[in-house]
């Protein structure tokens, strides 16, 4: 960390005198983060976007934070000339979480939005693609909120996997039968046991 | 004389022999299994030695290949693929996926054991089988044909209802062409 | 009248004969296409296992009767244009019902084939059939037109148009008509690689992309009675193109003999190549195979 | 009189399409009018089975997440850990894990070959090249014990080291592959059909190229020089001596083209880092897995692998488990919007080609 950071400090300038209700702080030599609310996002990506070129849009992902009930948009942008990753944060609330789509300034912005909405429902207004991307006639709450338990859903949907072939309650005994041989002597007192114990 | 029961079993016995000999895959690259299967076909393992030929569409298709794990979406679509194939028809489960869901046994949209939706005449384990056990579950399904034990399809056929109620709790909306023949 | 026993016999056993060395021709190439692709590659006789399968398969799905039409006009089409095909020179086994107009009905009966195949894959509603049939069409087109050259360039220089006449001419080696009209077995050599169908002109049954064309919904013995009227139609065409240019055979040894070396250039060039689309193997066709048409007519004109 | 368009569906069950992946082609005649990628048939919900795993049970889920490339997988999760918590990777771990990820590059340009030439109808050269691609995989199984999933790299180095007389077989291997790609340029690369067949089709153009997020050998097949190997050196790059090739027109020929120069480089990697390898620790050792918990903290990282930039972002809550693993593979631009309006123009015979050259891999778009 301790190379001269010339390109992050100039960077934390301009964004802190254009925003400054954001906090902006160096995690690493080529990672800037910037912490913005809700509705200054889309200026912060435009101005980033045009006057500082970090064309590049890496990555655009949502994070859970059930405990303070708020979902956490994440957008990381790279720009290629000044080698620097910006990722930029803002907390939404979770209980109806929506968002504006930015799909204007890249294209390719649309394919998150569409999973982000499907896996966690953030409703993202003015994108218009916004039926099933991933699952198929989906019932239960979007699958990747941290309340959406996945093993119950199993037991639930799938019939249990054991119980699922009768033979398999008993390895030993159906793998005998198949192959044709006996179980050893020494074997016997383990084949009896039952798998459900 | 005709079709007393030696020339049934002198036909039988040639027919046999030629589906032994001209197996044709349609390889359903469903699950991670699909990388194993560049290699049996081509050059180093040679699966067309034993006749094993992929081919393009269900129609034309003897085996079904399901290479490892299903996810739902993809369920749906199998079953018409293996509705669509012709008499005479196999499935092979490849990997620890299609045995017991394998590594995804917790995952909410990967079907856990095959055998409750589709009939399977030969199970390959292994997380991703290598190209000579593949090719050893084919000898095992050659073997099933010769003495005519690989009989997947009518078992479908006649429990056909049985294989539907598993479908269906699975598939939500069902629109499917029904299956007679 | 008394019947001629011998011909109804020949008349039989050519289709069969056919039939079994066509089959033997294809495994034996797909043999050698595994050997270059240094594998071992199935027996000899795969494609025969293959066939047979094809037979033992119930079909119960089919798409109305033209399917079935299809696939029989296939057949009778690969069959009536190897019984017009003088196979041996003067043999009295081997039925040879060439008349004199049969060069031009040669021409004729091949298109009926693919034509046949093509309503049987139209009937299907399978929107890759129709693709596939439209790109078969495009291609007859394209690779008719040189091969109806030099057809013509060697009718006007014999002034036949009778296969057994094209064959008296070329009695002794040195007059075989490759190097008597050059030009036109060029033009009909470059003309035969699109007719065979094999990899630079095969987009018609390009598996890759439209899901193997045409016969994407023919399963069972549809597709069984394709391969058996694409083998014997194989053999009648290298019978052909023996008699056309290098002079016919006179035991079934030399005929084997011709008929495989041929069958070797479209193999060959098929293997190491990738294969055109629709548009480039009609421009590919319209380009040199006629330039040498053209030019093997005026040789022969004035 | 409009030509009557009929839609075609480049369905999940295709032989032309690597994986499976629907395309929604509406069609006139022979050229695509609109294009619609259906995905989804192999989601298996890899973020979700992360959050309920603990960090060391992340790492045999991670490597199947792509199947044609597995290692740039590993060794990303394995850098953000490092990154998250500040553990230090011994040198010669690092010029192991290098030798890894080039020698998967190779065997992944050795698959795409064959794709690429098997959807243009080619198929000598799938048969050569998987073929040859399979003596990669015996190094690999020799050195970590499967032959395509090899969970070897994980947080602190690799599993275990070298075995002995490992090196010469490597660089034996590399020398054969060098004296087999003379065979696939006479095959492919110099064959005028092929430079017919992939001159011109499925162009990007060069100014919007970045805009869309176009990213790896695509990126640089329209001329523009990046790469993450160079923009930001991770493991050892920065010590090794490579270019990164260029090549303009943006279409299927100068992808082809861009990946048969980094082909050589990547042997010449290889050879690098193997004659500079370093003696010494090749693990450095994590506390007891089970009880092993990472500060609470945050890492985005990405490496260059052979289809892009594949970008991981972590986030741990201080918990064994993690609170949140995001992977955006190349293929999630390449084969849903950037495939989409490539295709548009395009000729049906041309789109498992297209397809083939951006190096659309579906298990990675839907994880």
């Amino acid at each position: 960390m301790n190379k001269e950071l010339t390109n992050e400090n100039k960077l934390i300038e301009d964004i802190k005198k254009t925003f400054p209700s954001s906090e902006v702080s160096i995690q690493r030599e080529k990672r800037v983060i910037v912490k913005i609310k809700q509705d200054t996002v889309p200026p912060l990506l435009s101005y980033v976007k045009d006057y500082l070129d970090f064309n590049h849009l890496s990555h655009i992902s949502c994070v859970d934070w059930i405990e303070q009930k708020k979902f956490e948009l994440v957008f990381i942008l790279w720009s290629y000339d000044q080698q620097i990753q910006i990722i930029a944060k803002t907390l939404i609330n979770r209980d109806e979480p929506k968002f504006t789509t930015i799909n204007k300034l890249w294209r390719q912005a649309e394919t998150y939005e569409r999973e982000i909405h499907e896996m966690y429902g953030v409703e993202f207004v003015g994108n218009d693609r916004m039926g099933d991307f991933l699952l198929e006639d989906w019932e239960d709450i979007p699958p990747m909120r941290r309340d959406f338990n996945t093993i119950q859903f199993v037991k639930e949907n799938f019939n249990d996997r054991s119980a699922a072939r009768e033979d398999s309650k008993n390895v030993r005994e159906t793998i005998a039968k198949h192959s044709g041989e006996e179980i050893p002597e020494f074997a016997k007192k383990y084949s009896t046991r039952n798998i459900d114990e | 004389m005709l079709n007393d029961k030696y020339s049934q079993k002198i036909v039988d016995i040639i027919k046999n022999y030629t589906r032994k000999h001209s197996l044709w895959v349609v390889a359903y690259g469903t699950g991670c299994g699909a990388i194993e299967l560049p290699p049996t076909m081509t050059s180093r393992y040679d699966a067309e030695r034993f006749g094993i030929r992929g081919s393009a569409t269900p129609r034309q298709a003897d085996v079904l290949l399901i290479t490892g794990y299903l996810s739902t979406k993809t369920l749906k679509r199998v079953i018409r693929t293996y509705e669509q194939m012709q008499a005479p028809k196999y499935v092979i489960g490849f990997g620890s996926c299609a045995i017991n869901g394998g590594m995804y046994w917790d995952s909410y949209n990967t079907i856990k054991s095959l055998d409750q939706y589709l009939p399977v005449d030969v199970f390959i384990s292994g997380c991703m089988p290598r190209p000579e056990t593949v090719i050893s579950g084919f000898i095992k399904l050659q073997e099933m044909i010769t003495d005519g034990k690989a009989n997947g399809a009518e078992k479908y056929k006649e429990n056909l209802d049985w294989y539907r109620t598993n479908q269906k709790q699975v598939i939500k909306n069902w629109k499917m062409p029904d299956y007679n023949w | 009248m008394e019947i001629n026993w011998i011909k109804i016999i020949g008349l039989i056993i050519t289709p069969i004969i056919a039939f079994f060395t066509g089959t033997l021709y294809g495994g034996s190439a797909r043999n050698i296409t595994a050997r270059i692709q240094n594998r071992y590659g199935p027996p000899i006789w795969q494609n025969l296992f293959d066939i047979m399968k094809l037979y033992s398969k119930s079909s119960t799905i089919h798409h109305g009767v033209m399917q079935h039409l299809g696939a029989v006009w296939a057949i009778t089409a690969s069959t009536t244009t190897l019984l017009f095909i003088p196979i041996l020179r003067d043999s009295e086994l081997f039925v040879n019902l060439s008349f004199d107009g049969d060069l031009i009905f040669l021409l004729y009966i091949m298109v009926f084939g693919s034509l046949g195949m093509a309503l049987g894959a139209g009937q299907t509603g399978n929107p890759n059939s129709a693709i596939g049939v439209s790109r078969g069409l495009t291609q007859l087109v394209g690779y008719k037109v040189p091969f109806i050259m030099a057809l013509v360039a060697l009718m006007i220089q014999f002034k036949t148009t009778n296969l057994n006449d094209l064959l008296a001419v070329q009695d002794s080696f040195l007059n075989w008509n490759i190097f008597q009209s050059p030009f036109a077995f060029l033009a009909a050599i470059l003309a035969f690689l699109g007719m065979m169908g094999y990899k630079p002109f095969d987009i018609v049954f390009a598996p890759a992309e439209i899901a193997s064309g045409p016969p994407s919904e023919f399963g069972g013995k549809y597709l069984g009675m394709m391969q058996t009227s694409r083998s014997i139609f194989t053999f009648a065409k290298l019978v052909l193109f023996t008699d056309l240019f290098l002079g016919g055979a006179e035991n079934f040894f030399i005929l084997i003999i011709k008929t495989y070396l041929l069958y070797m250039i479209p193999l060959l060039i098929g293997i190491v190549n990738p294969r055109f689309r629709t548009e480039q193997s009609v421009r590919f066709f319209w380009k040199w195979p006629t330039a040498f048409g053209i030019i093997a007519i005026l040789i022969v004109a004035y | 009189m409009r030509e009557k368009e009929t839609t075609l569906y480049l369905g999940p069950q295709h032989p032309g399409i690597t994986g499976n992946m629907m395309v929604k082609l509406k069609v006139a005649g022979d050229t695509i009018v609109k294009a619609e990628t259906h995905v989804g048939y192999l989601h298996r919900a890899f973020e979700k089975l992360m959050e309920v795993r603990t960090w060391t049970q992340c790492f045999p889920i991670v490597c199947r997440i792509c199947v044609p490339e597995p290692d740039p997988n590993e060794e990303n999760l394995a850098r953000a850990i490092e990154e998250i918590e500040g553990r230090e990777v011994p040198e010669r771990a690092q010029y192991i894990r290098v030798m890894v990820l080039e020698l998967s590059r190779l065997a992944a340009y050795l698959l795409w070959m064959g794709g690429q030439s098997g959807s243009s109808g080619l198929y000598t050269m799938p048969q050569w090249t998987v073929g040859d691609r399979d003596y990669i995989l015996d190094l690999f199984e020799e050195l970590t014990g499967g032959r395509v999933y090899h969970m070897y790299i994980w947080t602190g180095g690799v599993r275990r080291d070298l075995p002995d007389g490992f090196e010469g077989r490597v660089l034996k291997t590399m020398d054969y592959l060098e004296e087999r790609l003379k065979d696939y340029d006479k095959l492919m690369f110099e064959s005028a059909l092929f430079q017919k067949r992939a001159q011109g089709v499925g162009i990007i153009d060069k100014d919007k190229a970045i805009d869309w997020g176009v990213v790896g050998p695509p990126l640089r097949g329209c001329g523009i020089k990046h790469d993450v190997r160079i923009d930001e050196p991770y493991e050892i790059y920065d010590k090794l001596d490579f270019e990164v090739p260029t090549y303009e027109g943006g279409d299927v020929w100068a992808r082809a083209m861009v990946r048969r120069q980094e082909f050589e480089q990547s042997i010449s990697i290889i050879r690098q880092v193997i004659d500079k390898m370093p003696k010494g620790e090749y693990y450095n050792k994590i506390p007891n897995p089970l009880t092993w918990t990472i500060p609470p903290g945050e890492a985005f990282v990405k490496t260059e692998s052979a289809r892009g930039e594949y970008g991981y972002y972590a986030v741990s809550d201080g918990s064994d488990k993690p609170r949140r693993i995001h992977v955006r593979g190349p293929a999630y631009v390449h084969g849903v919007s950037l495939l989409e309006n490539i295709l548009v123009g395009a000729n049906i015979a041309d789109t498992s080609f297209i397809m083939n050259s951006l190096g659309v891999c579906p298990p990675e778009i839907e994880r």
